[in-house]
């Protein structure tokens, strides 16, 4: 998702991310880099979400931005529908407004660091007036809010992770 | 004007609209599937929401997705394109009802043509030349017996909620009609959840002429000339071009002032199409679109009128502006469809571009949102580009049209430019006497 | 009409006229040096002929070795392009001596119209409006400030064999000519290998406005309207537009008749320009090129007319065939020079283009041999792209200029497309209130 | 130089063939091939010439085709400018018509296997009616003449190879 820029979609290949991450493991290379074609790639060590300039071109492609933070920095939040393979991600099922609370400055159903059960509800998304409760699909330990209180999120956004 | 328009479609003709907003300087919101997420439209647009996966149900004809995206973004309308949810009268009226303006004709004119037997009755009452047929949905095989003793043998059975040729039959006899109206029905039932067919005269060599118009719905209406789409297979259009190689000028007067009245008496809003079978200098109504079409960059090409800015201006409630007077018409365009189908058998051929290389230089228009790289999804239609050739006349359009398909290169996938190569060099088609029936003949003699 | 045409030149310009040969089903036979074996108009070719090294002297100016092609290959017509050879009266002249047509026109009036003072006293002769200046070269001190004083200060002394700025002095005073005179004599003489200069009176702020001429050779002349070059740096054109948005239809239909009248008289053939400065009303005689120009594209856009292709049939012998009265320019057009360097200094930026993706839909068209994966040498100039844009008024032509400027990409290389954003954005610009000095002025005051 | 037909154009790196060469001696394989973006390079333990197909595009490069033949080969005989990287191959400097004997019907100037002075003439290029005498830039033996009589040849076409 994209708000009033117009950047270009990135998307990261994970099958290649992973191969270069087992040879960063082989190697002991604490990074490794590749360019062609307009794309980049770049892994490090304790990186987990990579960028790539996307193949092909944007409006702004002659500056393109390569987002290389850490999963759940909130860079990455937007990444929506690319990104975010990690098998605990709660992604959005639907496009609305994201709500942490059940009612403004009401404590947020769930924080970073909480533990918390199959089918507890963990936030709201709001779509056509309808608010949808977000449920765990398993028991875990939230590690990361990517989404923030009050946010528009598009379908596949990483919302959580649950480990 | 509008600030921000949500365009709910994708592909080449979701890139053409946002070109057209910002020609005016609207703010475009594309919404797409996660297939489309590095899509040519996607990219250029000021803003986008990924608002499902893949299949269209859940992506481009998701209502809720969509109004959800018009909201978060402050769209302030949306422009259905063409397919999809573009003739969803329904769809209009939730747009509307949720504060969005829906850029497109009034949801009461896109029903009335969405269903096949009204649109017909409804043409009859406007004047519109319609075939010879049964009035309404067949009851019984007799009551189709009778229709078709009627309007004559042979007698062609369609789906009242039908199109693009599915549940259609042609009967020769009453034994043949007896045998198919239970096939007719059965094939509708299971494409459009409706069984109710309908009969009526069957042409044997008919071209296809539409009539393209423009109404502000406050009266005033204006047609844009013809366009011959009679190159087709399986119902599809293939080669479109205008003017008609097989109209003449006192025909063109006749059916566009018909189109025109009809459009006026009805009030008709935004841009309009009127298609017809033509033969024997007769015009029979098909249907109405009551939205954008595919070939309208022809029609762009010779009379200098840019339809979807006209489509946006009409939504805002702008008047037309002008007359009939004030169109002219000049030279010739030719539109050829450029789909991701192997030219051969037309097996779809989705994947990734490893080379593009589109014609350029005067008189050549390419739509397309390929660029190397691209990846072609297997999920959605094949039209992958539109070129649009124009010349000071048809020889020269027709020249213009060789020299620009020699030009154009998309590696990595097959494509029907070689189809249309051959069509370019064909004599037939050189000399513009086809009907609807002849390429599919000319494919068959060379299979 | 010819069978098969030798292109002897490169980059846009080479395939603009293979697009004119093709449009018209001539073969065409690209000649190029090494560094340009991948180029587009070399792979569109129908032939090729590599003629020589990357020195343009021992490839693209090289005469001998562009007969050669031409005989080995078969050619009857040689079009000489821009630059390099298209105002050389011995190419013309040779090329028809060995039984080839020169597509251009002819010889004596390219002669004449190449040297700075003939050129001036014939103009005066065909009674176009000129500068006051000297008659002629200068041969003293004494001489060029006795012709300064009668001329008036400020006066510019230039070179008589010159262009594009080279031996260009500008003298407010007695003193300062005393002092450049010998300045610019020896500029000319390295830039020309001559050295005489001659003065002319200096115009503050003109703008540069210039008439497109066709004549058949046999009478017939029509102009095809101005284009307005006054956005230069270092006197090369950046942006044209037509019409200009600083002259009114009296001065218009003035100037043209003037230009269509002095061509008849001359007896010209094929396709050339009469340069003006403009200020006050007035015009003044700048030069005439007797070829094709880079902007002729906007001319095509509003007129309809092909020039490349006129060119091509008056070289063939045919009659022009229309009169001024079948002439109708409509809307406005505008052309950006897309170069490959850094928009900040324009600094040189040949290589590699890692991405590329052309600008489409209505109204846009784009010269450019460009492609991913090309090279772009660094042995010629850094012309790489003819953005070309049609509206029905300069206001939508701007419009949609910004938009196909934000849809153009070129990627690996440094380009010129975020000065034409400026431009574009430009309140004084958007205005149409500039001269020939308001694009240095105002880069220097954003520098 | 193509005629009558528009195949792209070749053009092969020579030093990227020389690195794959290097390679191929290192590792003993026989062969090496690389594919990207359009463009595929390969190599085999007995040939020379190399042939990538181009870039980019040519009007009939939806069927590219990619030549492969060892050098001196016809079908390499028209690359022209492009490939013949050998030190010993004598290239035309300029363009005409080339003509192997001082008249029809005489013995050619030289045939393959001759052994040639430095200086000698080797062959004749017709320019403007003009005569041009090719003489061998060093003395070797003729192992392939890549030109055939009467046969056009644009600049730096590989014309005889002397080693």
């Amino acid at each position: 998702m994209k708000f009033g820029g117009s950047r270009p979609k990135l998307a990261p290949d994970p099958g290649l991310i992973r191969s270069l991450a087992k040879l960063l493991d082989e190697t002991g290379l604490s990074e490794i880099e590749y360019e062609a074609d307009g794309q980049r790639i770049h892994v490090a060590r304790q990186a987990a979400v990579l960028a790539t300039s996307a193949a092909s071109v944007a409006p702004s492609a002659l500056e393109k931005p390569t987002v290389a933070a850490p999963a759940g920095a909130n860079g990455a939040a937007h990444h929506g529908a690319n990104g975010h393979d990690h098998p605990g991600t709660l992604k959005a099922p639907l496009v609305g407004v994201a709500y942490l609370a059940a009612e403004p400055g009401m404590p947020p159903y769930v924080r970073v660091g909480d533990t918390v059960a199959e089918g507890q509800t963990l936030l709201i998304i709001e779509a056509m007036k309808v608010m949808n409760q977000i449920r765990a699909p398993q028991a875990g330990r939230v590690t990361h809010v990517y989404v923030g209180d009050a946010e528009p999120v598009e379908y596949g956004s990483a919302l959580m992770l649950i480990e | 004007m509008f600030e921000k328009v949500l365009i709910a479609n994708r592909g080449e003709i979701a890139l053409r609209i946002h070109r057209a907003c910002r020609d005016m300087g609207i703010k475009t919101v594309a919404v797409h599937s996660t297939a489309d997420a590095n899509a040519m439209n996607v990219r250029l647009a000021d803003e986008s929401v990924c608002i499902g996966p893949p299949p269209a149900r859940q992506s481009y004809l998701n209502i809720p997705a969509i109004l959800s995206a018009a909201t978060i973004t402050g769209a302030d309308a949306i422009h259905p394109g063409i397919g999809f949810l573009s003739e969803n009268a329904d769809f209009a009226e939730v747009v509307a009802e949720h504060g969005f303006t829906f850029i497109g004709p009034k949801p009461e004119h896109i029903r009335v043509m969405g269903d096949k037997v009204h649109a017909k009755a409804a043409a009859k009452k406007l004047g519109i030349p319609t075939l010879p047929g049964s009035g309404g949905a067949l009851r019984s095989v007799d009551e189709a017996v009778a229709a078709a003793r009627e309007i004559g043998y042979p007698a062609l059975l369609k789906a009242v909620s039908g199109g693009g040729g599915r549940g259609m039959k042609l009967a020769r006899d009453d034994d043949e009609l007896r045998a198919l109206l239970p096939l007719a029905q059965a094939e509708a039932q299971a494409a459009f959840a409706d069984d109710s067919v309908y009969l009526e005269r069957f042409l044997d060599r008919p071209r296809h002429i539409e009539i393209q118009l423009l109404g502000d719905g406050n009266g005033a209406v204006v047609h844009l000339g013809e366009r011959d789409c009679s190159l087709q297979r399986l119902h599809q259009k293939v080669l479109e071009e205008t003017p008609s190689p097989g109209l003449d000028d006192a025909g063109r007067q006749k059916i566009t002032g018909i189109a025109v009245k009809a459009l006026k008496e009805l009030g008709y809003q935004s841009a309009g199409t009127i298609e017809f079978l033509y033969q024997d200098g007769e015009f029979s109504f098909i249907e109405m679109n009551t939205r954008l079409q595919v070939e309208h960059s022809i029609t762009e090409a010779v009379s200098g009128i840019d339809l979807v800015r006209e489509q946006l201006r009409i939504a805002a409630g702008e008047p037309l502006g002008y007359g009939q007077s004030d169109i002219h018409l000049r030279g010739h365009a030719i539109e050829c469809r450029i789909n991701a189908e192997r030219a051969e058998d037309f097996r779809p051929s989705p994947g990734r571009i490893t080379e593009y290389h589109a014609p350029g230089g005067p008189g050549v228009r390419v739509d397309s949102g390929l660029y190397q790289g691209y990846e072609v999804p297997p999920y959605y239609d094949s039209l992958i580009s539109k070129l649009v050739i124009y010349g000071g006349d048809r020889e020269e359009c027709l020249m213009r049209l060789r020299r620009a398909l020699e030009e154009y290169v998309i590696g990595g996938i097959d494509t029907t430019i070689a189809l249309h190569q051959r069509l370019a060099e064909n004599a037939e088609f050189q000399a513009g006497t086809y009907d609807i029936g002849w390429l599919e003949r000319m494919l068959s003699r060379s299979a």
